[in-house]
């Protein structure tokens, strides 16, 4: 399991990847806010179109997608459970607000 | 694994919070919750957007949200979710103390977070009356918001708890995974809430 | 240190170590004790209910009191009778199945019950407090919202409180087949009783939140004068409707797919055969997990949502027929050219085949949208869920509990005994239940205190009346068996069937605490059989004889849930007095601070040394 | 095994026995023997599904049959190892593609029969015959829309005709099933109206029942429907418009009940018109088939009902001892005489016989 005698090169081969990965999670964090900023703009100076509410859920669902795989480390190995029960939650999700949103109403 | 090991591990491995049995048990666990989570979410949105137009004509979203407080309150969240993104990349360096300063700057941020949401609520129900009883719609707002503000302050409450627990005795391969699964935790409530201001409040203003 | 306590004896040192007990045999044993008395209870009310059935215009309960037992009912029957049982079976079985020498989360495992078991408690505290709740099982709004009294109250705690146990349960055991097979044990070489444990285990992380949500509703509803099911408000009382199915039809899956998975395991050992068509049937469980989701607007034909959603939830609905159906199949052809043995367990297993197809057919009927116009509600329906419920996984319990008693208990049930409680519980399921289908065609709702004279309703519930009975006794016949078996004492071998094929049979009954003195190495599906046909004894290890690490017990998942069951009456009577929040506070306190407590105590475990399992050895353990 | 199997098939010609022996119900009531479109449509989409059950439960039980005979342990052969067979996947494609067949042939009348019985365009023609629905604990209000009519317990309708039900609560959830002529359908509180159309081949007296769990006299809420001829139709729709709600009764027990009417129940019940008020609308009382949907017609149940309603219907709204029971037998008196339409009274009754 733990490898006891770690040599320097690896130890130091660790670090330069998990610095590779904080730059990679800094560029989603700046990306994320980018959306959070598109969205609210669009909101606030009332561009108004029919494509608005599809934006801004396309918006919530990429910056979502950042969390998950850059935040959460969805992207790394070791993730196809909770990629298959997250996946399964949300598709349980979607159909419960399709539901509310159209049949509860008949 | 001796526990002697695990408590004082003479080298930390790549992923201190998987390298135990317990700790990939932890890991994989807490992941199912938020799978059950989403699930629990989704039905609070689902009775949400059912019940957002009955407000009995008074206290409709457009007329109530003013978006500048929930911007805000989104960058403290957002940015709560780097710095404890921060304190993760110091744990797999195993630099305990830098990491305690990241997640504090998280429990700081996610303080000021529920400031302005207490502040909110306060607003709506002293300037317009807008409370949980008022309407279906009053009702379902202030569901979906309070069981995010109710996950919200118990992440605060648990990362605090872990913060001072282990303040003395420095990570290790026992604590490593809670410091991990806390964090999970605080990505979702920050999941969570980028559709609540996406639905809740952008949506809500569009009408 | 359990093993230290277990040297202690005395019924105080005993029922401590249940108190505290992290070990899932024994967590078995409690769910089964539990689960089996408000079988017991359930069933009792069943049998009021019938009683008042079994005549016209029949005056033997009130109409409230009747709202009151059938709500009780269905509620203790499907949620602290037949869960418990099912998790029962889990906890004794899953573990020894993958070779693991625990769960992954022992002491929640241990929450779980607790919350269960105090959940259960306080929704039948509600008899003795004023009156159980009397909305129906499905406590539809705003019936249940204006209900008055305390009755859907304690509903609402009772089962939010017992439903997070259920949760808890559920994602240790997706855990816990997940990360703790023995090596060699595949997905696809798992028995099929833990692959449906793993579905049914997703169904239950999926399907609980929806109910959790609603209870929170009505509970906000009722104690907070929130407004999601008050019309005047704005309200829509279709939104619980749609949460407590989008629960409740995963719900019977989750009832149903685990005695599928023990059906699997005993057919092959009892006809001496591998299972037909495994990855099939694997596929086939899955797939019902799967569409299981998708179809719980079948229980709202009526409602009104209208013909394009009907039609798409029955089509979708009719389609859980094909996967079920290669269930039944492969099962007939497993049976085919084996060598069949007639044990109770394989009676009760061949029993189901004919019970449940009906159910199922009945089933696909009520899915034809329009036709359930006619069926809903009425006792048809009561036809439908009995005949999939009882013949299904009542008839499922039963048969497990046969087929895996020694290996709980160390004793074999007698068989004599087993066949005799049988009989009659057969016979009277079918008399109770097959005649009821008819009585809804001929205009018999469900739900009804009494039918009048002159409906032509009389003689079929009577012979309904008559087969409750029979029940009755074959269930207390199997009782006996049980003390009977306990009084006997006889010792059962470690394979007690001989025809084992799974890893449980390679170790002794009972088990020792730690399970597996060496994690097997598994070669195969159905791995025990592997080695016997090679002519080994029992499993090759995998591990050298080393020291094994074991889980602390704790009396904190029963405190946590304590205090649980403490605030739950607080929550109830704050209404009408706000006194009582007080009972909610120390409730709350009892329940945060124990998890403080467990949250900055370190809890290692403890180890037991080699030395010890090399006595153990000599004593037989190995086998 | 050969004795199991044999209590097996007497337990099924046990069951078919019951069957014959109880008929298939009473006329009228039955879902059984319909009466009307919906209802035969209905019938006919249980027999295909029927017949598709009986053709798999026969092949399922074949095989179990023949399996369990066959291949039961003799004696001597305790040691036999069987062949381990994995699977066979012919057989599995032909039992997964046969039921996917069987399906879809109840699929689509399934599908046909859904829209078929949600049409309800119909009322939007001129002469369509429109009826207000309204369930209450533990009473049906019927409003026959545009007209100013209103019943309570007892709707009529024409036969041979459409007549359109728009339904909802007043409190909480019902459901409306009438059995012989069309299935249930629920009535919801709120803003939601549930639509279904009643169609009646024959006259006649049906009964019908609350279907949805509602209280404690849930299983006393029923209700009937009088079908009469289109002709005697429109001629209680004349009778119905022109009830006097103040005509004076004949003898004096009854105008004293009918002052006692006004002053005690008036605030809730009504006669004549369309005003849906707090309890059931009185009008045509004296030739209802039933007091409170489910008692003889007999003063002696009526002054029951007026005195204590709640021990008759557990539940209900209607307050007991308002009145003492000689007044009640007064306004029993009055209440009786109100026989604003004889039509319908002379329709077949349904059929008692058990
Ligand atoms: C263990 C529990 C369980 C199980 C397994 C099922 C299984 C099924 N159920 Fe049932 N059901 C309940 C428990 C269960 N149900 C309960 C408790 C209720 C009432 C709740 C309440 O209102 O209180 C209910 C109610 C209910 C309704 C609503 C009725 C109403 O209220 O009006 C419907 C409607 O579609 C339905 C359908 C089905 C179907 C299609 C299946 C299918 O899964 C069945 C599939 C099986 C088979 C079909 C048999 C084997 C297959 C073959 C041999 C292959 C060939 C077959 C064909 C081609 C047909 N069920
Ligand atoms: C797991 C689920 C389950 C099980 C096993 C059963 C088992 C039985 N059920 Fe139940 N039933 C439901 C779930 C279940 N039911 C549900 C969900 C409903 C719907 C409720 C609602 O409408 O809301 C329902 C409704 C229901 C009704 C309809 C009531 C109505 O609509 O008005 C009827 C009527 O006959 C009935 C009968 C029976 C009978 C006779 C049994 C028998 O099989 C029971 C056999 C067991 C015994 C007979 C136990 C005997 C034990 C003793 C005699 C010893 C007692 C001693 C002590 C307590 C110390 N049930
Ligand atoms: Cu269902």
């Amino acid at each position: 399991m733990a490898n006891h005698s770690k040599p320097a090169h690896q130890a130091e081969y660790e670090r330069k990847q998990h610095k590779e990965e904080m730059k990679q999670q800094v560029i989603s964090f700046v990306l994320m806010i980018l959306f959070t900023l598109i969205a609210f703009a669009l909101v606030m100076f009332e561009v108004n179109s029919y494509f608005i509410i599809p934006t801004l859920i396309i918006l919530a669902v990429v910056q979502v997608a950042f969390q998950l795989y850059y935040f959460m480390h969805m992207k790394n190995k070791g993730h196809d459970m909770p990629a298959l029960m997250i996946y399964g939650g949300a598709a349980v999700a979607f159909l419960t607000i399709v539901t509310f949103t159209s049949i509860i109403w008949w | 694994m001796s526990h002697e090991d695990v408590l004082n591990p003479k080298h930390m491995p790549h992923d201190p919070e998987k390298a135990t049995l317990e700790g990939k048990n932890k890991f994989l666990g807490f992941w199912f919750f938020l799978g059950g989570e989403t699930v629990l979410f989704a039905s609070l949105f689902g009775t949400y957007i059912a019940l957002n137009g009955s407000t009995q004509g008074e206290n409709t979203p457009e007329h109530l949200f003013g978006l500048e407080l929930v911007f805000l309150m989104t960058m403290f969240l957002l940015t709560s979710s780097l710095t404890s993104v921060y304190a993760m990349y110091h744990m797999k360096n195993h630099d305990f103390g830098k990491m305690q300063t990241w997640l504090a700057i998280t429990v700081l941020l996610g303080l000021a977070f529920l400031g302005c949401e207490i502040y909110e609520f306060y607003h709506y129900i002293h300037e317009y009356g807008f409370t949980f009883q008022s309407s279906a719609f009053g009702s379902a707002f202030y569901t979906l918001l309070s069981f995010h503000g109710g996950h919200v302050l118990f992440g605060l409450l648990w990362i605090v708890t872990l913060m001072v627990r282990n303040q003395k005795r420095g990570l290790n391969l026992y604590n490593a995974p809670k410091f991990y699964i806390a964090s999970l935790y605080w990505h979702f409530i920050d999941v969570v809430w980028v559709f609540i201001f996406t639905v809740v409040y952008l949506m809500g203003k569009v009408g | 240190m359990s093993t230290a306590v277990a040297q202690k004896r005395g019924l105080g040192a005993a029922i401590w170590d249940y108190l505290t007990t992290v070990d899932h045999k024994k967590i078995a044993h409690l769910y089964l004790v539990s689960g089996g008395l408000f079988f017991l209870i359930g069933g009792l009310e069943a049998m009021l209910i019938r009683i008042q059935l079994m005549k016209p215009d029949n005056n033997f309960l009130s109409a409230g009191l009747y709202n009151e037992m059938i709500t009780m009912h269905g509620t203790t029957m499907i949620f602290l009778a037949a869960m418990p049982l099912i998790f029962a079976l889990m906890n004794a079985v899953v573990p020894l199945q993958i070779g693991a020498r625990d769960v992954a989360f022992p002491f929640l495992n241990s929450l779980g019950f607790w919350l269960f078991l105090f959940g259960g408690l306080l929704l039948n505290v509600s008899w003795f407090t004023g009156g159980a709740p009397d909305a129906g099982w499905t406590n539809y709004a705003p019936l249940s919202t204006t209900s008055p009294g305390h009755g859907v109250d304690y509903y609402v705690m009772g089962l939010q409180i017992s439903g997070a146990g259920t949760l808890i349960g559920g994602i240790n055991f997706l855990v816990t087949i997940v990360n703790m097979r023995a090596p060699g044990m595949s997905y696809m070489r798992m028995p099929l009783f833990t692959w449906s444990v793993f579905v049914t285990s997703t169904l239950i992380l999926f399907a609980f939140p929806a109910l959790t949500v609603g209870l929170f509703l009505m509970m906000f509803d009722r104690m907070f004068g929130s407004a999601f099911f008050d019309v005047g408000l704005g309200g829509n009382v279709i939104i619980w409707e749609h949460l407590f199915w989008i629960f409740g039809h995963p719900e019977v899956y989750i009832l149903i797919l685990p005695l599928f998975g023990a059906f699997s395991d005993i057919f092959p050992t009892f006809s001496k055969k591998r299972l037909f068509g495994y990855s099939a049937m694997v596929f086939a469980t899955v797939l019902i997990g799967f569409l299981g989701f998708m179809v719980w607007a079948h229980h709202m034909f009526t409602v009104g949502m209208g013909p394009i959603a009907n039609s798409i939830f029955a089509v979708a609905t009719m389609a859980i027929a094909v996967p079920t159906g290669i269930k039944i199949f492969n099962w007939l052809f497993t049976m085919w050219g084996g060598q069949i043995r007639m044990t109770s367990a394989m009676l009760w297993t061949v029993a189901f085949i004919p019970s449940f197809t009906i159910g199922g057919m009945t089933g696909v009927m009520l899915a034809a949208a329009a036709a359930d116009f006619q069926y809903h509600d009425t006792y048809f329906v009561v036809g439908h869920f009995h005949y999939v419920i009882v013949g299904g996984v009542a008839f499922g319990i039963f048969a497990a509990l046969h087929y895996w008693w020694p290996k709980m208990f160390g004793q074999v049930l007698n068989e004599k005994l087993g066949k005799l409680a049988f009989w009659p519980f057969f016979i009277g399921f079918h008399l109770t239940f097959f005649i009821q289908h008819f009585l809804g065609l001929m205009g018999m709702p469900r739900r009804y205190w009494v039918f009048l004279e002159g409906q032509g309703l009389a003689t079929g519930n009577l012979i309904s009346t008559i087969g409750a009975f029979l029940m009755a006794i074959g269930t207390v016949i199997f009782l006996i068996n049980i003390v009977y078996t306990a009084v006997k004492g006889e010792k059962a071998d470690a394979d007690p069937w001989e025809n084992g094929r799974t890893l449980e049979w390679s170790i002794p009954s009972p088990p020792p605490y730690y399970n597996f003195v060496q994690t097997p190495l598994v070669r195969g599906l159905d791995p025990l059989w592997i080695e016997k046909m090679e002519g080994k004894k029992g499993m090759t290890p995998a591990e050298p004889l080393g020291d094994i690490h074991m889980p602390n017990g704790s009396i904190l998942p029963f405190t946590m849930s304590l205090g649980m069951f403490i605030a739950g009456f607080g929550f109830i009577y704050q209404v009408d007095d706000k006194a009582w929040l007080a009972a909610v506070f120390i409730g709350m306190g009892i329940t945060l601070g124990s998890m403080f407590i467990r949250s900055v105590k370190d809890d290692l475990g403890y180890h037991i040394h080699k030395e010890e399992l090399e006595a153990d050895i000599k004593k037989g353990a190995g086998k | 095994m050969r004795g199991w199997m044999g209590k097996f098939r007497s337990l099924f010609l046990f069951g078919a026995l019951t069957l014959i022996l109880s008929g298939c119900g009473v006329d009228n009531l039955s879902a059984l023997k319909p009466k009307g479109y919906g209802a035969e449509l209905l019938l006919d989409l249980m027999i295909i599904s029927i017949a598709i059950m009986i053709f798999v439960f026969v092949i399922v039980m074949a095989i179990y049959a023949f399996v369990l005979i066959r291949y039961k342990q003799k004696k001597g052969q305790e040691n036999l190892i069987p062949k381990q067979t994995e699977g066979n996947k012919a057989l599995e494609v032909i039992w997964t593609v046969i039921p996917i067949i069987l399906l879809l042939v109840l699929a689509v009348p399934t599908v046909q029969a859904t829209f078929d019985l949600a049409d309800t365009s119909g009322q939007d023609d001129e002469n369509a015959i429109t009826i207000d629905v309204i369930g209450n604990q533990y009473w049906w209000h019927f409003n026959y829309a545009g007209q100013e009519i209103a019943t309570s317990q007892e709707l009529y309708i024409p036969t041979g005709e459409r007549v359109y039900l728009n339904m909802k609560s007043s409190d909480v959830i019902h459901s409306f099933w009438l059995p012989s002529i069309a299935g249930k359908m629920d009535t919801n509180p709120g803003e939601n109206i549930n639509s279904m159309y009643l169609e009646a081949y024959e006259e006649g007296v049906y009964w019908g029942h609350c279907a949805e769990l509602c209280g404690p006299s849930h299983s006393l809420m029923d209700f009937r429907v009088i079908a009469v001829s289109p002709d005697e139709f429109d001629q209680w729709v004349e009778d119905m418009k022109n009830v006097d709600p103040e005509a004076t009764p004949e003898t004096a027990s009854a105008q004293e009940g009918q002052e006692l009417f006004n002053n005690n129940c008036m605030s809730c019940h009504a006669i004549g018109g369309s005003s849906a008020g707090v309890g059931p609308n009185l009008t045509n009382f004296g030739n209802r088939e039933k007091i409170a949907g489910i008692m003889d017609p007999s003063k002696e149940n009526l002054v029951d009902w007026i005195t204590n309603p709640d021990e008759i219907k557990p539940g209900n709204q209607m307050p007991a001892n308002i009145v003492s029971k000689e007044e009640a037998s007064k306004i029993a008196d009055y209440l009786l005489q109100l026989k604003h339409s004889d039509v319908g009274t002379d329709v077949p009754t349904r059929n008692t016989d058990e």
